[in-house]
């Protein structure tokens, strides 16, 4: 097994937390990861993007230009990687943030609101934690609870308490995505 | 999980390098290594260390020289442009034979270039980028648990030959995450005292000297030929590289986050049936000559492949010497190679279209 | 009494003898050259606040560069210009160290004016030795930062125009402008009066250091009688008339306790 | 007041910055060359010394040792 | 007589530069070649030109690229220490692409070192000692009449490939004085203009940029690109060598003041029966690979001699690729190797004792 | 009124419009930071003092490296702190440029601290517009030597201690020591009256230039809300409560011939 | 005095420096997101700008022109 | 022909003119020359020599570690090149400042007190050109006029009243020797 999700968005999104924790569950998990963001000028204000890699065998490369998963938090992240996904590739779009829907025909989408979703849950914030568990649902290279345990580690002591609510935001999202995959 | 944590290459580097016993770090900020000063500016003081946010990269690299010269472990870092600055500074320690570790963690060039990753100053660090007759020992690790293994190697073979030492990395590697373990902290006074530090005579013994002033032509060729015979037991005893599938007849050789991606596309290139293996240099000065010396015999071709447009290759080239065809793919100026073009420069190395 | 007889009269009140903190050899500045004076100056006050053990020089690029041959201290040599950098790094590593640099003025207000500002700024506890001769000795008489106008060099051979190369730079006042900086001033190695003023100065700035008032930094006009084309006596003269109306002496800060008062019972120097 | 005033005259360079500071003239320049090629300072009726150590401050070379003997210590050592 | 003139190297030197052009000169002093400041000092205000002590090798650099990117023929000058500050500055013109001549009169390395001729500086010179992918042309002359012809070529080169050029000489070719023949002054004036020079807009065209930052890895690789084409030209063209009894079988490589003392050698060789030849670079970058190959078919060694522990000896081995032994003789530091000395290196390869 | 209508509306007199002198781009700083104003005031002058067409400006490095896609005049990008020398050797080249460089805290005062004090010291007739911002901006805020004491940033995590890593260096006051500096002030970009000034500020620069009375410099109190941590309108006040008691605003040289007494009446600014 | 303050609305950033220095409070920040993705500032009210520019002198953008007509001079054109 | 000659002596001598001289001289007379100084610190109040080279071949090398000969104007110059000279070379020695006669046999010897000559001249500053004329005799590299020339050339304006003590200085210099050659 071995898996490379792109998740791009606006730099505040929570795009890079995001893959970290993906990263984070899978070390959890005992497998193999690299967590590489894009870094520089182009973040201030900008798009920002980070690329995961999971995997049992010791991942070779960090860097993927042809990914098998892109999570996608605005509509300029789905121009710039719509393309690069692999066919058959996952492709899940945050259509609160992203007006157009996916172009290929060759991939399965998972499209949101995942900001909306967000502040129905109270905190636009875990809009990442609801993409997240979207893309979980349909990939499951890591068990959702991988993510909160890393979660827990990441937080500080006074932050523990938005574990529920990040929680609540990753079963919001697979269970958005799962009744889409079966609609 | 097995004591494994998740860390940025920056930051791993640095607290590798505290592990490794560095208490003090002199560093200016520059794009993509800042976590590294601003990791250790939170954490030397934790250890009663110092961390000096230098006015420049030529003062950096002096107060390292002074905190080395005085007896301590002391680092600082850098990437492309900060790194060209300090070369009259490594020159000098190397000269006075004063230990000290300095991180390139590259970027595009020349000039103020880009901050993606790149491999472009391999000749700067590989061929002494300063002034004069001297080396530096040079890591060009390729993972984030490499690089914290090599720190530790780094203040250790610095310390042991009296040397300035520089890990070779790249914005990738400092930028990315990946799971480390990391080694038990030394106790910086628990290692061998270092008698020729300058710590005040206390009265008790004549003054030391850290110097790399020689008036007198011959003194000076002492200091150089005493430099030189350090330079060859090194080349002895410090060659580090990895070869994966010995076996082969074709190989791939490149170092750091490029031989990462090589490693893909020879993994491609066997699964279509070619005996491609890979040569990854770990130390790039001494250039593991040895390693490649296992493999020359048989070896029908190989393909240096880097974040440049062709530095590594002439050392390929000089150890092969003209005996297989040594051919070259590179991408430079941030611009980070994809195992489809390797795999396409393999498959012309295997059909033949290697050149000398 | 002109002999080479070393021993001490018995029973006689020593005036003078070589300080202990300098080594027995013989300089290779030209004769008459004022370095000499300053390096005793040093020595003497190393030895009267006994912290030669303790202390650590670093020497510069300039005339002085062997500057680590002649004190009987730990010493490194450093990059032209980079003494204060490496003085900081020896400094960090032993806080409990004296840590001095003797630098000329090429070394410190030409190529190494960001590091002797930076580490004022810092407020290091360093003392700083900073000879002003008003000229690249070393090298063969260029022009230096302290050149004065109209100054005949090597590299302003019709004299230092400033419309073309500038003005002489004032390091003294510039550099009391940090906060960290804890004692500056400057003083003349021209007679055996201003010799005794700039000791009480090089003491002080040894002091600063002890007392962790930050930096201290003594300028010391110096000759440079050989660059000058004068006479060793000429060339001090030349200090008095020429060089101190545009590098006027005195204290310029002294953060020490009793400091604020003595600068003003100084200033007339 | 006595002084007494010794020069070191192989590490003299002969530069004659003590001469004019000696209050009392005591000081001149030999004729001779000494082993470094210069000719050294040297005292002249140095009975005249006082020992107010103002050449040796003004030496460059370290060359000169000044010493006082006060009449009444003169002889206790 | 025809016109000829004793002067000292560093003096022809900068007399040259001003016939050639140059009015604007920025430099440091620095044994040994202070002579080159001083003389422009006097020199460039009679011509309407200007001369600057700067307060640094850094800062003269950098005003080479200003007075360079404002459309002037400039210089600066330096000896090994100075010339290693300058490093991020020369980077920087070539990726900027800012014409400039920089002259290293090399002296005993590393750190301070001494002030005696070497040629220890040929790796930083020919692999561009800064950061990233860049070369300079880099000239290796050996008379004080070869320095005064490779000034001109110099500035012609920097401005036709808007690069910098370097001008390897050492101490003692700066020191020397040599008859030389000067050449006619060119007026400054009647050079062709230059329309990618910052000089202002005047309001009538579109402002003109001098830059080197490309912040997009695509655009940095592009810049790169241009810079290698335009590499690739220069090696195809500006390649320059002296073959001396080109019909030998054995060949001494050296260059510059080594080169002449080979010279020597080389002649006492021959009287003992010996077909030993001399190849002299002139140009180090590009390297004179087409000159080696007019000869390597037939020889049955190479001798490399350089005033360093071995630095052009790999460009040399490089081009050989082990179609004859390459054997080394060295001295540094500021030592310089005596003919007596490179005989009976001559000796050892023509007996067979030459090592690949 | 709020339509992308840029006619200019028929008979009206112009209170504001862009200046010619800069470049019609959207620049990539952060929303609300001053670097925009500074560009502002800069080409405006330009305008006013219809000099753009001779006009050469140097980018330096640092969120500014990109000024010179922003300036309608030729441009010269030097390397990190070089600027100064950089307008040195255009300015000898064309002395009837008008040659300016645009420089933050770190560019200027920290890696280039000797590249100004020189241009300074040799009276270069170059204009010089330092963003004191107090941080390092483009590298993501780190300490700069203007970031004031206590204050937090990447490399000061538990606020800026003077006992480590000094205090706050107060430019104009050390550049203003220097004969050749012709004109020094500092004023704040933090509110249209401050900003009127500090035009007023950078005119008196261009004209020092102008005039060959030697360096002209502005120091601009300027926000980084960015990496300050703050809102654009906090950063602008944060300037107003925090940086002017350390950073005074006001002229602290002026050697034009109304220089003297103007200077005396604007320091109150 | 009448003012004339227009926006350039794709250039604003929406940092809201200008909404506070107006004597007059015409500016605030609009609702909608602008083509870079930020609420741009807008005139509320426009008829009660006197042109005093303190707006445009604030924007780090010129996003902002202002201009006045004198009522006299409005129609001459 | 070709002809190596080290000249040594204190600074201030005119050691390093004398060679400039000859250099000169002989590039007048169409003869291939090189000139090198010692430099550096060893020069301040120390000694300074410097290296000449006469030829009809181009100099290969301006480096001559076996001289054809030396002229010695101090004591330290003979104690340091003594042993260089090729054997059947040429010594040149100025007596006036160098009390210890030359140790080797297989040498040619001109002893003679240079400076005293001088002073009787009226300028010890010609010594040098008494020892030039001395070596001249012994080995005619170049004629003495093409020195005299090359002073010409040499002394500015003002100071080419100069030249009739310069060339009595050759003069005595080039009798003396002859006299203790025949002698
Ligand atoms: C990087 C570098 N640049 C230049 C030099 C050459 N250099 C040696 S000493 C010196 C200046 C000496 O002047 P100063 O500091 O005034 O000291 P002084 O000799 O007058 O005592 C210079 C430029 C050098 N060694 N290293
Ligand atoms: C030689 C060199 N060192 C360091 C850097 C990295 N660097 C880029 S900008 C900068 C500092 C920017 O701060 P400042 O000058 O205050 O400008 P600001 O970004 O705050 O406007 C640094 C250190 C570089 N590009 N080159
Ligand atoms: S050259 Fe000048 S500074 Fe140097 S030793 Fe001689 S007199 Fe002193
Ligand atoms: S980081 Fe700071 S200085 Fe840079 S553009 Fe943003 S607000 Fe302005
Ligand atoms: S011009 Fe004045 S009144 Fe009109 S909107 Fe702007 S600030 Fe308000
Ligand atoms: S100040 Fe300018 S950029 Fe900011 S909100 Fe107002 S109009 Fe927009």
């Amino acid at each position: 097994m071995r898996l490379a999700v792109i998740m791009a968005g606006f730099g505040g999104q929570g795009v890079m937390s995001m893959g970290q924790l993906l990263a984070y569950a899978g070390m959890f998990e005992g497998k193999e990861v690299t967590w590489l963001p894009s870094y520089g000028p182009e973040m201030r204000g900008g798009t920002a993007n980070c690329t995961v890699i999971v995997s049992d065998e010791p991942v070779a490369s960090p860097v993927e230009t042809k990914p098998d998963a892109c999570i996608i938090m605005n509509r300029p992240s789905l121009d710039r990687f719509e393309g690069a996904v692999v066919p058959g590739g996952l492709l899940v779009i945050n259509t609160s943030l992203c007006d157009k829907p996916a172009s290929r025909g060759d991939l399965r989408v998972v499209a949101l609101p995942a900001t909306d979703l967000a502040a129905e849950l109270g905190d636009v914030r875990v809009a990442n934690m609801v993409a997240l568990g979207a893309f979980l649902a349909v990939e499951p290279v890591v068990q959702a609870a991988s993510v909160v345990d890393a979660l827990k580690k990441a937080l500080p002591a006074h932050r523990q308490n938005l574990i529920p609510l990040n929680e609540r935001a990753l079963a919001l999202g697979a269970e958005t995505a799962r009744a889409q995959l079966t609609a | 999980m097995s004591g494994k944590v998740l860390m940025k290459g920056n930051e791993a580097l640095a607290e590798a390098a505290v592990r490794a016993g560095c208490r003090f770090f002199f560093g200016y900020p520059i794009t993509p290594q800042n976590e590294i000063p601003e990791y250790m500016s939170g954490r030397l003081p934790e250890v009663g260390g110092q961390f000096i946010q230098a006015e420049s990269e030529l003062a950096a690299i002096n107060m390292v020289y002074g905190a080395g010269g005085a007896g301590a472990r002391a680092m600082t870092s850098s990437s492309s442009p900060g790194v060209s600055l300090k070369q009259e500074g490594i020159s000098y320690m190397a000269a006075a034979e004063v230990p000290g570790v300095i991180v390139n963690m590259v970027r595009g060039g020349p000039g103020l270039g880009g901050i993606q990753p790149a491999q472009s100053d391999y000749f700067q660090a590989t061929r002494g980028g300063g002034h004069g007759d001297y080396r530096t020992i040079v890591f060009g690790p390729a993972t984030v648990q490499e690089m914290v293994d090599v720190v530790g190697k780094a203040f250790e073979l610095a310390d042991k030959y009296r040397t300035p030492v520089v890990i070779l990395g790249d914005g990738m590697l400092g930028q990315m995450m990946e799971p480390v373990v990391l080694p038990e902290p030394i106790d910086p006074a628990s290692l061998p005292p270092k008698a020729w530090a300058t710590t005040g005579t206390g009265g008790r013994r004549p003054p030391v000297v850290i110097n790399s002033l020689y008036l007198d032509a011959a003194e000076c060729e002492a200091m150089n030929r005493r430099l030189q015979a350090k330079y060859r037991e090194i080349c002895a005893r410090e060659q580090m590289a990895e070869i994966a599938f010995p076996d082969s007849e074709y190989f791939v050789a490149a170092y750091g986050t490029t031989a990462r991606i090589c490693r893909m596309a020879i993994q491609e290139a066997r699964a279509r049936g070619h005996r491609v293996g890979l040569l990854r240099p770990v130390t790039l000065w001494p250039f593991p000559a040895e390693a490649f010396e296992t493999v020359i015999g048989r070896a029908k071709g190989f393909l240096t492949v880097e974040m440049s447009l062709g530095q590594m290759v002439e050392d390929v080239r000089l150890v092969v010497a003209g005996r297989a065809p040594v051919s070259f793919y590179g991408r430079t100026g941030g611009v980070v190679p994809s195992s489809d073009e390797i795999l396409i420069e393999i498959e012309k190395m295997v059909e033949g279209g290697g050149s000398m | 009494m002109t002999s080479r007889d070393t021993e001490r009269p018995l029973g006689a009140e020593v005036v003078y003898e070589r300080p202990r903190a300098l080594a027995d050899v013989v300089t290779h500045y030209c004769p008459g050259c004022t370095h000499g004076i300053a390096h005793r100056l040093v020595a003497e006050v190393l030895d009267e606040l006994d912290v030669a053990g303790r202390a650590i020089g670093v020497a510069s690029v300039g005339c002085s560069v062997l500057a680590y041959k002649y004190f009987n201290v730990d010493m490194q040599q450093a990059a032209h210009g980079r003494a204060p950098a490496v003085a900081t790094g020896i400094k960090r590593v032993h806080p409990e160290a004296v840590v001095f640099t003797y630098q000329g003025d090429g070394d410190l207000a030409a190529i190494g004016t960001a590091e002797i500002i930076h580490a004022a700024m810092r407020g290091e506890n360093l003392t700083v030795i900073f000879i002003n001769n008003a000229i690249f000795g070393m090298t063969g008489g260029q022009m230096a930062p302290t050149t004065l106008v109209a100054q005949k060099t090597t590299t302003t051979p019709r004299g230092r125009d400033p419309a073309r190369a500038g003005y002489p730079i004032r390091v003294c006042e510039m550099v009391s402008v940090l906060d960290g900086a804890g004692y500056v001033a400057r003083a003349a190695l021209s007679s055996p009066s201003n010799i005794a003023r700039a000791k009480k100065a090089v003491r002080k700035a040894f002091e600063s250091q002890l007392g962790g008032y930050g930096l201290g930094l003594v300028e010391l006009l110096s000759s440079c009688n050989v660059n000058w084309g004068m006479s060793p006596g000429d060339a001090l003269r030349w200090i008095e008339t020429d060089m101190i109306p545009v590098y006027p002496l005195g204290v310029f800060k002294d953060r020490s306790e009793a400091g604020a008062e003595a600068a003003r019972m100084e200033v007339a120097g | 007041m006595k002084g007494l005033v010794f020069f070191d005259e192989d590490r003299c360079k002969g530069c004659g910055l003590c001469v004019p500071v000696c209050p009392k003239d005591v000081i001149r320049m030999a004729d001779r060359i000494n082993v470094r090629g210069y000719p050294p300072a040297e005292a002249v009726e140095p009975e005249r010394c006082t020992g107010c150590g103002l050449c040796a401050r003004m030496c460059p070379d370290t060359v000169i040792r000044v010493y006082r003997q006060t009449p009444a210590r003169a002889g206790k050592g």
